[in-house]
C-alpha cells in the first residue's frame, strides 16, 4: 500500500509538473490552433493529476487534500522524472519533450488499464483516451517540422539531441516500480520500452531525424533528485498556498 | 446603369435590415457596412486574443488544482472565441494575417480594460465578474446584430461568457467569505477594476460619433450609456451581496430614475489607455509580436510539410 | 510618523527591487569585471534596504522585523516605482534602468542627508557614498554602449526608449511624499530634478543618444499599482519565509 | 650548446624546487611545467566561475535579508578569486580568452562537484560547509606551491574560503537547531552532497597519472587519498555536533590508524561526472556559453569606444 501510494504520486506530480510547464504556453504560442491544442493537453494532464492525487489522498489516509499534495511539499519530494519539469524552450523543445513523454504515457496507460488496483485501472482508462490524442498531436507535429522547412528541421533535431537524454529515465524502474511490476500491478516497462521504440522510430523516420547514438541517459527525478528548474516552477505553483496556508479558494 | 442595380441592391439591403433579416456573406452590402463589420468583429476578435494574457498571467499562479483547471479552460475558451471571430470577420473578405498585422501595427484596437495588470488572485475574480459581466452586456444584444455569422458566434461566445460569470462571481465569493487577508484582496482588487470596467461601454454617448450609424443598422443595439447605467443597477445589488464597497462616492440610489446615479468616469484616463498610454498596451502587443515572430518558424514549416504531402499525392496519382 | 514610515518603506522597496534584479545577473555577466560590479551595487542596494526596514520597523513598533517587512507583504503593498521592477533584459537594459534610476538616487540621498530627521539622514549619508559610485559606473556604460559600435548603440537607444516612460514617476510626488517636503523632512523632488536632467543630459549627449520626446509617463508603483512583473520577482523572493512561516535561517 | 644551456636553466629550476624557492613568471621553467600550471590554475580559475552557478541559483530565493547579502557576497567572492586565478594563469602566457574558448569547449575542465544541482537552501549552507571545506583542505597546501603568483593567488582565497565554510556551517547549525522541517532539510542536502564532496579530491591515489610528477614539483603537496582521510575524520565529528547522520554504512572509528574507515566512493559516478555526464554539466557549460555570447557585443562596445578614446587622445595631442 505504502508503495502503491508512492507510485500514485509519482505519476500524479508527472502530470502536474508536464501539465504546468504546458500551461506556461496559454496566451504564447506560435498558431492560435496551437494554443488551443496545447491548453487541452494540459488540462488533460492536469485533470489526470487531480484524480490521481485523490486517490493517493485516499490510499494515504491521512486527511491531507489533493492541493496539499500537490502545493505542500519540498522539491525533493517531487517523483517525477527530469524530462518533464524540462523548461518549455521554442514550440520545438516543447512538441519533442511531449513527444518522448506522449508514447511513454500512452503504453504505460494502456497497459496499466488492466491492473488488477481498481483506483489505477479506472484512472489510466480514462486518460488513456486523452493520451491517445496526445500522442497523434505530437507525433504529428514532429513529422511537420522535421521534414518542413531546413530551419525547423535543424531546430527539432537540435531539442531532440537536447532531450534524449531524459528518455531513459522514463522506462527505468524504481524500487518501488520493481516491486509493484513483481506484484503484477504495474507492467514491466521493459514491456514497454520496445513498443516506444517501435513507434518513436516509426515517427523520427518519418520526419526524416536522427536519434542521436551513445547517449548517456540522465535520471534521478523518479527518486526525488531533481534538475534545478524545478524549484523555480514550484515557486510559483506553489505560491498562494505557501502564503496562505490552510485557506479554501 | 449601375448605379440602379445598386440603388436596388441598397434597398434589398435596408429592406433586410428592417425586417430583421440577417445579412450573409454573399448578400450585397454598404462599403461602409463592411468596414464597420470588420472593424468591430475583428477587434472584438482581438480582445479575446489579448484578453489571454493578464488572467493567463495567474495559470501557473493558481491556488488550487481545481481554479488552475477551471482558469485554464477560461483561456481556452477565449482563444476558441477569437477563432470564430476571426473566421466571423474572414466571411467579409479580411484575412486572419492581415488583421494580426493590424494589431500589431497599433492600428487595430483591442478592449482597452485589458491593458490593466492583474496584479493578486482576486483580480481573476474581479475580471470574471465585472469585466465579463460588462462584456456579455456589451454583446448580448449582438445575438441580433444583423449581420448573420457575427450573430451566430455571439450564441456561443455568450452563452460561455455567462458560464465564466459566475466562475468570477463564485472566487470572489469564496474569497469575501474567506479569511481577512482573503476579503482584503478582493476588496483591493474590486477597487482597481471597477472604473476601468465602466469604462469598456466606451465614451459617453455624446462623444461616441459612430454609435448612431451601428443602431441604424442595428450592428449596435444600445447606447454606451443606456449600457453602463444598466450594469452599474445590475451590478450594485451583487456588490452588496459580496460585501464590497464601491469605490465612487457618488454612487446613491435615484428613486425617480428607477437606477442608480453615479460619479463619472476618469475620461482623460479613458482616452490616454485607448491612445496606448495605459499601463500594459505596450507590454501586451510585445507580447503578441514576440509569440507571433517567434512562432514564425514554426508556421512556415507546417505549410512546408503541407506543400511536400500536396506534391507526394499529385506524384502518386500521377504513377 | 505614519507617514514617514510610509516614505521609509517606499524607499526600502525601491533598493530591495532593484537590488533583487541586478542579483538575477550574478554569474550571468557579459565580463567577469562587469559581473562584479553589478553584484556591488546590488549588495549596496541591499545594504540600504535592510538599513531602511530595520528603521522603518524602529517607526512602526508593532514589533515586525526587516524580514517580515521583506518578504511578508502582497505584491499590491510594495510601493516601489515602477522602473526599479522592470526585467533585465540584455545588460544594455540593465545599465540603462540603473542610469536613470542612479541620478535619481544620487540627488536624493545627497539633500537627504541634510534632513532634520536623523533616521533618514544618517541612511542617506552612508549610501550616499555608494551611490556616487553607481552613478559613475552606469554613466561611463551609457556612454561607452552609446559611443561604441553601432550594435551597442542601436541597442541602448531601443533601451531608453523603452525605460524612458518610467522616469516621470521618480520626480512624481505622491501625498506623503508632498507632505514630508512641506514638513521639510524629505527635499521637493521639483528641485532634484532639473539636476537630474542636466546629469542625464550631458552623459547621453556624451553617448550621442536621443531622448524620446514627448513620452507619456507611466506611474502607479508607488501607489501600489505595479506591472505584471513584480509578482513574479516576488514568488521567488518570498517563496521560503512563505513556506515555513515564522522561522529564522 | 643549447642542450648545455637547457640543461643549466633545468639545473637551476629544480634547484630552486628543492630549496622552496618561488617559480616566477620570467624564471626558465619546463614546458610541462608550464603546461601543467596553466592546466591547474585554469582548471581552478574555472571551478570559481562555474561554482557561481549552483550557489547563484539562491540568491534570489535566499530565506532572509542577511542570508541573501551574505551568499550574494559570497558568490561575488567567487568571482574574484576567478579574476586573480586567470590573472595568475596569464603569467604563464596563456590568454583569458584563450582559457575562457577552453572551458566553453570542454578541452578545459572544472570541478566536477558544480555538476550537482542545488535543490534546496540546505544546499547553500552544505556547500558552504563541505564543498568549501574540501577545498581549502585541496588548496591550503597550495599556498606553500612553488610557483609564486599560484602561491599568493591561494593566500587571499583561502582566506575568504574559510570565511566562507564558517558561513555555511552557521546555516547549518541554524537548520539543525530550527524546525524539524529545517533539520530534515538540512540532513536531506548532506546526503546528496556528502560522497560528491568526497570525490573532490580526485581519484584514488593508484589510479591518479599526474599525482606524482606534481608532487615531486612541489605543485602538488598531498595525495588524493591522505586529503580525503583527512577531510573525513575533521567532518566526522562537525557531522556529529550538528546532530546529522553522515550516509555511510561503512563508516567507523579506527582505533588503530587514529581515524576513519569509510566506505568507497561511487567511483563509475565519479567518472561519469567527470566525462560530462553528470546532472548538471550540460546546464552549466549551456549557462556559461550563452552569458558569454549574449555579453559580445559588450565586450565589442567597450573594445571599440576604448579605441575611439585613445584615438581622439591622439588627435588632440597632435594638434
Amino acid at each position: 500500500r505504502a508503495q502503491l501510494l508512492d507510485y500514485t504520486l509519482q505519476l500524479a506530480d508527472t502530470s502536474l509538473i508536464l501539465g504546468h510547464r504546458l500551461s506556461e504556453w496559454c496566451g504564447h504560442g506560435p498558431i492560435l490552433e496551437q494554443d488551443l491544442a496545447m491548453a487541452n493537453i494540459a488540462l488533460d494532464l492536469i485533470g489526470e493529476t487531480r484524480s490521481l492525487y485523490q486517490y493517493a489522498a485516499e490510499l494515504e489516509s491521512q486527511g491531507r487534500t489533493e492541493d496539499d499534495l500537490a502545493y505542500l511539499r519540498e522539491a525533493v519530494e517531487y517523483k517525477n522524472p527530469l524530462l518533464v519539469e524540462q523548461p518549455n524552450g521554442d514550440f520545438g523543445d516543447t512538441v519533442m519533450r511531449q513527444f518522448i513523454f506522449d508514447g511513454f504515457h500512452f503504453f504505460l496507460l494502456k497497459d496499466l488499464q488492466n491492473s488488477p488496483d481498481s483506483g489505477l485501472a479506472g484512472i489510466a482508462a480514462k486518460s488513456f483516451k486523452e493520451a491517445s490524442y496526445h500522442i497523434k498531436w505530437s507525433s504529428e507535429w514532429i513529422i511537420r517540422l522535421g521534414d518542413g522547412t531546413e530551419e525547423s528541421k535543424r531546430r527539432i533535431q537540435k531539442s531532440l539531441e537536447n532531450l534524449w537524454m531524459y528518455s531513459g529515465e522514463l522506462f527505468s524502474m524504481t524500487h518501488t516500480e520493481e516491486q509493484l511490476s513483481q506484484a503484477g500491478l504495474i507492467p514491466d516497462y521493459r514491456t514497454l520500452q520496445p513498443q516506444w521504440e517501435a513507434h518513436v522510430g516509426k515517427v523520427f523516420a518519418e520526419a526524416t531525424l536522427e536519434v542521436p547514438q551513445n547517449v548517456f541517459m540522465q535520471k534521478g527525478g523518479k527518486t526525488g533528485r531533481h534538475t534545478e528548474h524545478l524549484g523555480y516552477l514550484l515557486t510559483e505553483l506553489q505560491y498562494l498556498q505557501r502564503a496562505y496556508p490552510g485557506l479554501e479558494w | 446603369m449601375e448605379t440602379i442595380i445598386d440603388k436596388s441592391l441598397e434597398e434589398l439591403f435596408e429592406e433586410k435590415i428592417a425586417n430583421e433579416i440577417r445579412i450573409e456573406p454573399k448578400d450585397w452590402m454598404p462599403e461602409q457596412y463592411r468596414k464597420t463589420l470588420v472593424r468591430q468583429i475583428s477587434q472584438h476578435a482581438h480582445s479575446e486574443i489579448v484578453g489571454m494574457l493578464p488572467e493567463g498571467n495567474w495559470i501557473t499562479r493558481a491556488p488550487s488544482l481545481k481554479r488552475k483547471a477551471i482558469l485554464l479552460s477560461k483561456v481556452q475558451d477565449e482563444a476558441g472565441h477569437g477563432l470564430y471571430l476571426y473566421s466571423a470577420a474572414e466571411t467579409l473578405g479580411t484575412s486572419r494575417d492581415q488583421m494580426i498585422a493590424d494589431l500589431h501595427s497599433g492600428k487595430a484596437k483591442y478592449s482597452s480594460i485589458f491593458n490593466y495588470p492583474t496584479l493578486s488572485w482576486a483580480d481573476i475574480g474581479a475580471i470574471g465578474w465585472l469585466v465579463d459581466g460588462a462584456a456579455i452586456m456589451n454583446q448580448v444584444p449582438l445575438i441580433r446584430t444583423s449581420y448573420g455569422p457575427y450573430a451566430r458566434a455571439m450564441v456561443r461566445v455568450c452563452k460561455e461568457e455567462s458560464f465564466h460569470q459566475r466562475q468570477g462571481f463564485e472566487i470572489m465569493m469564496t474569497l469575501c467569505n474567506g479569511a481577512p487577508a482573503q476579503k482584503k484582496m478582493a476588496q483591493e482588487a474590486f477597487n482597481r477594476w471597477w472604473w476601468p470596467t465602466l469604462m469598456m461601454f466606451g465614451p459617453k454617448d455624446s462623444e461616441s460619433p459612430n454609435t448612431e450609424q451601428s443602431m441604424r443598422w442595428k450592428i449596435k443595439r444600445f447606447t454606451n450609456d443606456e449600457l453602463r447605467q444598466r450594469f452599474v443597477d445590475m451590478m450594485v445589488p451583487q456588490a452588496e451581496f459580496l460585501g464590497l464597497t464601491v469605490p465612487d462616492k457618488d454612487l446613491k440610489w435615484n428613486e425617480a430614475k428607477n437606477g442608480y446615479d453615479f460619479g463619472d468616469v476618469d475620461w482623460e484616463e479613458f482616452w490616454n489607455v485607448v491612445k496606448g498610454n495605459g499601463p500594459c498596451n505596450k507590454d501586451r502587443i510585445n507580447t503578441r509580436v514576440k509569440a507571433h515572430e517567434e512562432g514564425a518558424w514554426v508556421r512556415e514549416a507546417a505549410l512546408a510539410h503541407a506543400q511536400k504531402r500536396v506534391q507526394r499525392e499529385a506524384a502518386k496519382n500521377v504513377a
